[in-house]
């Protein structure tokens, strides 16, 4: 148990600029706490996040990744977020088949509004990270020295 | 006072309502059909369990004059569900005074052609909780 | 190599509390690239951008790195500092260490450790970064108002005032809204047509003003400044500019069996209609579906007694594509259906009616000419019961969870107007709460108690049933703690709006966010109360939350006043951030196009010399004033030829890479 | 079949003599009766060493892709099977519809020369088609082999005998009597725990050479430069230097595809090292029909792919995070 | 001669693991290759190895160098060179005289330090082939599978496998495991190798024309007409370079690490785009050019660099496993006159 509790995991959690980011910014200035292991990568849609990026951050040493945008309905660029969805539940049923755990990878979707559930949602993910521990089925040997 | 609560809590859990978004309209009064007969009317019943006033509810007669028609729950425009709460301190009351579940099978002997469904029903929602 | 310079901003004890912000200095010193790093108490204050403008000049820097609050708040500061400095305004990365780190963190060594990881990944980031130019892109002096009530009337006339031209498309065969049915209006009680009337009128004489009345916007495509809609005018078998106005056809048209809309169906009109005597345009439109010319082929009575030769049976749905700057979104309101409200007898019941109905029936243009009567036997009613709040603040699912706002002050006037008028109908009204924020609003309804003696009942009515002739009302008295039965000859019930049934198709076609309440969101719900969060599009009146008329008139003008202030630009400067297509890589497959919201993508068929093999080949092109930056289009790319400016693959993958660092 | 290559090279011949077509994509014969390598036929070269046999499994509509800036006219020979793939590629405009003849050929079914010899036979002579059954002759004496336990696998999971896109069909076909249903490869998988599952793929996997056939000889892969050759893209690769990039190149294969495959099954079929790699593929196909509804990539052209598309109700990825169970 | 009953070769290997690691054809999904020995591995000696068995001195990824950051300074390490001897078993004759034609290129003239360790610290047990498939070609070559060379030739038959050391190294190996080995005569392996001739002389692509090859044969091939259609038919993948036991081509990648970059080389194909990329660009931008570009270097290019020696021992690796059939078989007959 004590493993678990001092195991500090690297989180990318890509947000969508016109809801998630400022939901996060919302839960920054609401002083909403998530642990720190969070590290947030900006981008104008999660419509841009390519599958690509998600293995990447794993390939690098990541232990989840969870992508936020706006609801389905209220993305600014109206269906980015549409396309994500299907990207993603696909993207993450296949990491699902091939034994990687389901719970390293997640998609919510937080508006500007909503720094609270930003926050319960980063909470949340981190500790689902904390029990699942190192990601050691995905990522690259050579990003571990 | 602590004490009060704890039982208005264990109501709430119980009956899985939630009272404190009651917006005083009155709507469930108006639609009660036992409103003449009840000490506490239900939209009075809501607000003491709110202000955890369950001792008092479960002393009076109102809670067995409620026909547990659900009209208040149906109506209610804040889902309060009051006839839930009503039912709820009925549970509390009878849990207290240790009677026993009701068992499906004792059914017959007892039943009477004048007892309305409603009630063979509320019967069981009562023992079965 | 980029020379980057890294500023980290203290924000006061904002940042500096939680974050070390020398540690942070310190460690992006070390960065390949980083020539420079310092600190600074308030890095957005004049004096701390002089510190950027100096180290951007003496180190020529090529990046810059601002490690300091949200991107949102002062990117575009830093980066107009960083123009002044002669760097590129998009050299500018913001790595935010406030509202990401330092308010959310308590511990400083693990606030310091993230704040170093982000500012790692804004430097890894900023190095693959790309001098950028804005674009420009004209603005269309013409506005769209979609919908023409008293919100849209009345931003129109503003809009025209200004010099702008100005298209209100309506998709009733007039203008004048739900306003135009309301007999008087709070608090002072004038006659909604005598004020209403001289707006719609000023809105048909208004040279900078078309009314496309009788049409429904279909599709909008475009950005701020460049919006092109399609219209739809559907065929009303009229032609408006020889119709006179005259109704002899009304009179002589045999169907007569339609429900008169204006009227809310509590009276009939013939197929062939003018919606009421004041309507702009005043001429007249056919039902398609009840006249038995267009159905049947027979009859065609209109068109011998028409002396104007105004009736065309074969006219047809016409298709206008026009350009805008702006468009309002005015779509309003409309009571809700009252079928999953049965305790009430609206169904049941006609002497149940709900407050608009109540509004015809005491208009001396109604059904009854004003009087009013029993709906049921036309009889003189002697008690009339309002019922408050039937589907407002409701969240059972029966109704709409917020309250309607405009229902309090429209009871109060009807309870004095008929009290007024018929000094021996008893009126009470069954209420929750009375709402009466607004000037003189308060005053209002408690004339109607003190001087009108209307009985305000605190409760509810549990249901309403008839009983030898008469209504019903079984009700609880809160104040009394009693049941009580109350009987009536009428009903009037304050039924809750809801956003028109039009507003959720305008939102997805204008790409504007709508709440679960189907009204539009604004971008700021304090300080930009009248624009939705897409730029070009504004908000009037109901369709962004109730109001009544004053706040709707004025959100109108303030809304107005926000499209004027866009049209009367000359430019607009536009995101450079969007996609590209690299041609050597473009498969020209299609994907890209087909997730594009914004038609933002074509295809040419191009010679490219790829290594030294020249073909011509079907390729992606961007265009880039349509082009909002999204992105969905890279990732729809295969083979990764579409990419996007500012926020390109490598550059996520960068800052990827720099988080991962452990 | 002999008298189907009569028929066809007879009216190749004709289309080449009138006109009609400057080359013809089929078949030329081999060192074995199984080593029937695809090759393009032109009016002056004639049809000299053409053939169509048991053998002639793979999908020719990839060759096309290569001549979509040709200005001359092709025939091709297309299977049922591999008529998905060419609506498939008509749809992503990368073949030229106007400049290709598409002669539909009826068919029951090809050989797999691999499953052959998997059964142990070795120095393989000759091989007749009989129908049911195939006689093999080989240097060390003669055998005889159930033909549907040898079939290819995409024709034991045979899509049926209808035609999606000829401009003449030559031939009678019949669907190939499936001996397996479509995703039961997938459902085992996915009945397996996570760790068997990780285990099964760490196995196939181990063994890409990273060869790239799978990916050239896709004919959804048509990428003129796939983002693994391209240094630019941050994932490209010559080898799988580590089991992370074993995977990398795998799903993102399969991602890229998907929405797009036509499950032609050629990507096992090449492979050399035998890794089922259309249980990946197959995996996507599944999922988009549970989740989307049923698609069939290529089932006509002009199809919106799943993947470019959308509906307000789609299920939610967090439905797929959330799932309980193994 | 040695032998060694079949049922009591896990012990050799297991012995042999001992000492050092050990190499040899495991069957893992149904796919043959050369694998490293563990205890209970699947050991296939009958089905030729789809890969051949140039791994074990030509690793398809080998790290070179690795550059570390420290700050802004950076720390430059070089890759390890093997040092410890190891056995490579298993391997036919063809792939034992690839490993000559490697070292022509690795060894002679520039000296490839990484190939030279493993090849001074790898013990080659080749292993004749009892049953050539009919892919097979390497007589054309002057290989003779009924006699394999490496260090120590082996063999199989009536239940025994047969050792027989050709080089010193072979029998110091042979040495170091004498006490698992029974002496004998040579008669069954003799009655073999008969047996494998009356085979290889019955296999159908025997006759290639290998004289319309060679290093001066340049001008007379290089812009034959068929080269268009032998191109159209390849689909332009790697399989027949990374099965094949002589193509050496190679690239050298950097890969960054969290900490600096790992630098490594890995197996190239002349069939891939990017061959040879130059910041200029390509010089074979056409598929028909590095299609070309691979037979002409097996037959033209190695043997004009290195005594007329081709650089194709027939294994037919490439004909079994080509995704449509094209291979140097077909390419020599095609432009020998021979088709």
């Amino acid at each position: 148990m004590q493993e678990v509790k001092d195991f500090k995991p690297t989180i990318v959690a890509f947000c969508c600029n016109w809801c998630s980011y400022a939901g996060a910014d919302l839960a920054g200035s609401s002083r909403l706490s998530y642990p720190a292991d969070v590290k947030i990568i900006r981008v104008p849609c999660s419509g841009r996040v390519n599958p690509m990026f998600i293995l990447k951050a794993f390939e690098r040493g990541a232990d989840g990744v969870i992508i936020c945008g706006c609801h389905p309905g209220d993305c600014h660029y109206s269906t980015g977020n549409y396309y994500t969805r299907r990207r993603l539940a696909l993207l993450y049923s296949m990491l699902d088949y091939m034994g990687i755990e389901r719970g390293r990878t997640r998609v919510e979707w937080v508006s500007a509004a909503e720094g609270v559930k930003f926050s319960t949602v980063m909470n949340k993910f981190v500790e689902d990270i904390r029990a699942l521990g190192e990601c050691v089925k995905l990522g690259d040997i050579r990003c571990k020295d | 006072m602590k004490k009060d609560m704890e039982l208005a809590n264990e109501v709430i859990r119980i009956s899985g309502a939630n009272p404190i978004r009651c917006m005083k309209c009155g709507k469930c009064s108006a639609s009660c059909p036992s409103f003449n007969e009840m000490e506490y009317a239900p939209h009075k019943f809501v607000d003491m369990v709110v202000h955890g006033r369950i001792e008092e509810l479960m002393e009076s007669k109102s809670i067995f004059h409620c026909l547990s028609c659900f009209a208040c729950v149906e109506r209610c425009p804040r889902g309060v569900e009051p006839a839930k709460i009503v039912e709820a301190i009925r549970v509390v009351k009878q849990r207290q005074i240790g009677e026993n579940y009701l068992d499906a099978n004792d059914i017959p002997a007892i039943v009477d052609e004048q007892i309305p469904q409603q009630a063979l029903v509320s019967a069981f929602r009562k023992f079965k909780k | 190599m980029l020379k980057i310079g890294v500023f980290v901003c203290w924000c006061g004890s904002n940042i500096a509390a939680t974050v070390d912000v020398k540690q942070v200095v310190e460690a992006v010193k070390l960065q390949q690239g980083v020539v420079f790093a310092t600190d600074y108490q308030y890095m957005c204050s004049e004096a701390g951008q002089l510190i950027m403008r100096n180290a951007i000049e003496e180190y020529k820097l090529d990046g810059v790195v601002i490690c300091s609050c949200s991107p949102r708040m002062h990117e575009a500061t830093f980066r107009k500092n960083a123009e002044r400095a002669g760097l590129n305004p998009f050299m500018v990365e913001i790595a935010n260490i406030r509202e990401h780190c330092s308010w959310i963190h308590k511990d400083v060594e693990e606030g310091t450790i993230k704040a170093i990881a982000l500012a790692n990944a804004a430097i890894a980031k900023v190095k693959l970064n790309a001098p950028l130019i804005s674009g420009e892109s004209g603005v269309t002096k013409r506005a769209l108002v979609i919908g023409g009530g008293i919100a849209g009337i009345q931003t129109a006339l503003d809009i025209a005032e200004a010099g702008f031209q100005v298209d209100i498309v309506e998709k009733s065969p007039t203008i004048g809204g739900n306003m135009a049915k309301l007999d008087k209006t709070f608090p002072t009680l004038d006659c909604s047509a005598c004020i209403l009337t001289p707006k719609m009128v000023d809105a048909a004489a208004n040279p900078n003003i078309e009314l496309l009345t009788y049409s429904e916007v279909e599709k909008v495509s475009g950005f701020v400044g460049n919006f092109k809609a399609t219209i739809r005018k559907k065929a009303r078998y009229i032609n408006t500019d020889l119709c006179t106005g005259c109704g002899d056809c009304m009179s002589k048209c045999p169907s007569k069996k339609g429900k008169n809309e204006f009227n809310c169906g509590l009276n009939n009109r013939p197929a062939i209609y003018i919606p009421f005597a004041q309507a702009i345009p005043n001429v007249a439109v056919i039902d398609p579906v009840q006249c038995i010319k267009i159905t049947k082929d027979k009859c065609g009575l209109c068109q011998t007694v028409c002396s104007a030769k105004a009736i065309d049976y074969k006219q047809q749905d016409e298709i206008i594509e026009r350009e805008y700057g702006a468009i309002v979104a005015a779509t309003g309101y409309k009571p809700i259906k009252l079928d999953k409200f049965d305790e009430y007898g609206y169904s049941q019941s006609k002497d149940v009616i709900t407050s608009l109905e109540l509004e015809r029936l005491m208009n001396a243009a109604g059904p009854t000419g004003g009087k009013l009567v029993k709906p049921s036997d036309g009889s003189h009613p002697h008690t009339i019961t309002f019922i408050q709040c039937v589907g407002s603040r409701d969240i059972s699912g029966r109704g709409k969870c917020y309250c309607s706002k405009i229902c309090c002050m429209y009871t109060a006037k009807h309870a004095m107007l008929i009290r007024d008028k018929y000094p021996d109908v008893n009126v009470n009204v069954f209420y929750i709460d009375v709402r009466t924020p607004g000037k003189n609003y308060d005053e209002f309804y408690r004339r109607a108690v003190e001087e009108y003696n209307v009985n305000y009942i605190k409760g509810q009515v549990g249901k309403v049933y008839e009983s030898d002739g008469h209504l019903v009302l079984q009700a609880s008295d809160l104040l009394n703690n009693e049941q009580i039965l109350v009987n009536s000859d009428m009903v009037v019930l304050a039924t809750a709006i809801e956003a028109d049934e039009s507003a959720k198709k305008v939102a997805s076609m204008l790409t504007a966010s709508i709440d679960t309440n189907n009204f539009l969101t604004e971008a700021h719900a304090k300080l930009r109360p009248v624009e939705s969060p897409t730029a070009g599009i504004f908000l009037s009146g109901v369709c962004q939350g109730p109001k009544d008329i004053p706040e709707t008139v004025s959100q109108a003008s303030a809304c107005a006043a926000k499209v004027i202030g866009l049209l009367s630009k000359a430019k607009l400067v536009t995101n450079p951030c969007v996609a590209h297509s690299d041609e050597l890589l473009c498969n020209g497959c299609s994907n890209c196009a087909n997730v594009c919201p914004y038609g933002a993508i074509g295809y040419e068929t191009k010679l490219i010399n790829d290594h030294g093999i020249r073909e011509n080949r079907r390729v992606a092109v961007v265009n880039p004033a349509l082009c909002q930056g999204c992105g969905a289009c890279t990732v729809a790319c295969p083979s990764g030829a579409m990419d996007l400016f500012g926020f390109s693959n490598s550059q996520i993958m960068a800052e990827v890479e720099a988080i991962c660092k452990k | 079949m002999q008298g189907l290559e009569l028929k066809l090279k007879e009216r190749l011949q004709k289309l080449l003599d009138d006109g009609t077509v400057d080359c013809v994509i089929g078949w030329t014969k081999g060192e074995f009766i199984y080593d029937v390598t695809p090759a393009i036929f032109t009016k002056e070269s004639g049809l000299d060493g053409f053939v169509y046999n048991s053998f002639c499994g793979a999908n020719l509509s990839k060759y096309l892709v290569s001549q979509i800036t040709s200005d001359k006219k092709f025939a091709v020979i297309l299977k049922p099977c591999d008529t998905y793939s060419m609506n498939q590629l008509i749809t992503e405009h990368r073949v030229n519809r106007e400049n290709i003849y598409i002669i539909g050929v009826g068919c029951s079914g090809h050989i797999d020369i691999d499953k052959v010899k998997a059964q142990g036979v070795s120095g393989i002579t000759n091989v007749i088609d009989n129908d049911n059954n195939i006689i093999i002759n080989s240097i060390y004496g003669d055998s005889k082999i159930e033909k549907a336990s040898v079939l290819l696998s995409k024709c034991q999971s045979c899509k049926g005998s209808e035609l999606k896109i000829s401009d003449e069909i030559i031939g009678e076909g019949i669907k190939t009597p499936t001996c397996d249903e479509r995703f039961d490869g997938v459902k085992k998988l996915e009945a397996m725990t996570a760790e068997e599952r990780f285990a099964f793929w760490k196995s196939e996997l181990s063994k890409c050479i990273r060869c790239n056939a799978c990916r050239n000889i896709c004919p959804a892969c048509t990428c003129r430069t796939c983002v693994f050759d391209n240094a630019r893209s941050n994932v490209a690769a010559k080898a799988n230097a580590t089991e992370f990039e074993e995977k990398m190149f795998h799903i993102i294969r399969a991602f890229h595809v998907a929405g797009r495959c036509t499950d032609c099954g050629e990507c096992s079929r090449v492979c050399p090292q035998s890794i089922p790699l259309h249980l990946l593929n197959r995996k996507f196909i599944k999922d988009i029909n549970e989740f989307y509804g049923d698609y069939q990539a290529g089932e006509e052209s002009n199809q919106r792919n799943p993947l470019v598309n959308f509906t307000e109700s789609d299920i939610e990825a967090t439905v797929i995070s959330d799932k309980e169970g193994k | 001669m040695k032998k060694l009953a079949l049922s009591n070769l896990n012990s050799l290997y297991n012995a042999i693991n001992d000492k050092m690691k050990l190499y040899l054809p495991i069957e893992n999904n149904g796919a043959v290759n050369f694998g490293e020995y563990s205890d209970g591995a699947n050991v296939n000696l009958n089905k030729m190895t789809i890969k051949s068995a140039k791994d074990a001195f030509f690793p398809q990824c080998e790290d070179l160098s690795n550059f570390k950051k420290e700050g802004k300074h950076i720390i430059v390490e070089q890759g390890e060179l093997v040092s410890e001897n190891f056995v490579i078993f298993g391997v036919r004759a063809c792939d034992v005289r690839a490993f000559h034609i490697l070292d022509t290129v690795f060894l002679e003239g520039y000296l490839d330090t990484f190939y030279e360790a493993r090849r001074k610290h790898g013990i080659v047990i080749s292993l004749s082939c009892n049953k050539p498939e009919e892919s097979c070609f390497c007589s054309n070559f002057g290989i003779d599978p009924a006699e394999p060379k490496g260090d120590v030739e082996s063999y199989i038959t009536d239940g025994y496998m047969y050792f027989n050391p050709v080089t010193q190294k072979g029998a110091e190996f042979m040495a170091q495991f004498d006490s698992l080995f029974e002496n004998s005569d040579d008669k069954a392996v003799k009655e073999l190798q008969v047996k494998i001739g009356d085979i290889v002389g019955k296999l159908p692509l025997s006759n290639l024309p290998l004289n319309e090859f060679g290093g001066d044969k340049l001008d007379a091939l290089f812009n034959r007409p068929e080269w268009q259609g032998l191109s159209e038919s390849c689909i332009g993948c790697g399989t027949c370079t990374y099965v094949c036991p002589t193509c050496q081509c190679y690239d050298v990648k950097d890969y960054k690490t969290n900490t600096g970059v790992k630098r490594f080389r890995c197996w190239d194909s002349c069939m891939r785009k990017d061959f040879t990329m130059m910041a200029h660009g390509t010089n074979r931008p056409s598929h028909l050019q590095r299609f070309r570009q691979r037979f002409m270097h097996k037959l033209v290019y190695h043997p004009a660099n290195h005594n007329g020696e081709f650089s194709c021992v027939g294994c037919g690796r490439c004909v079994a496993k080509c995704p449509v059939s094209m291979n140097i078989v077909k390419v020599m007959k095609t432009l020998g006159g021979n088709k």
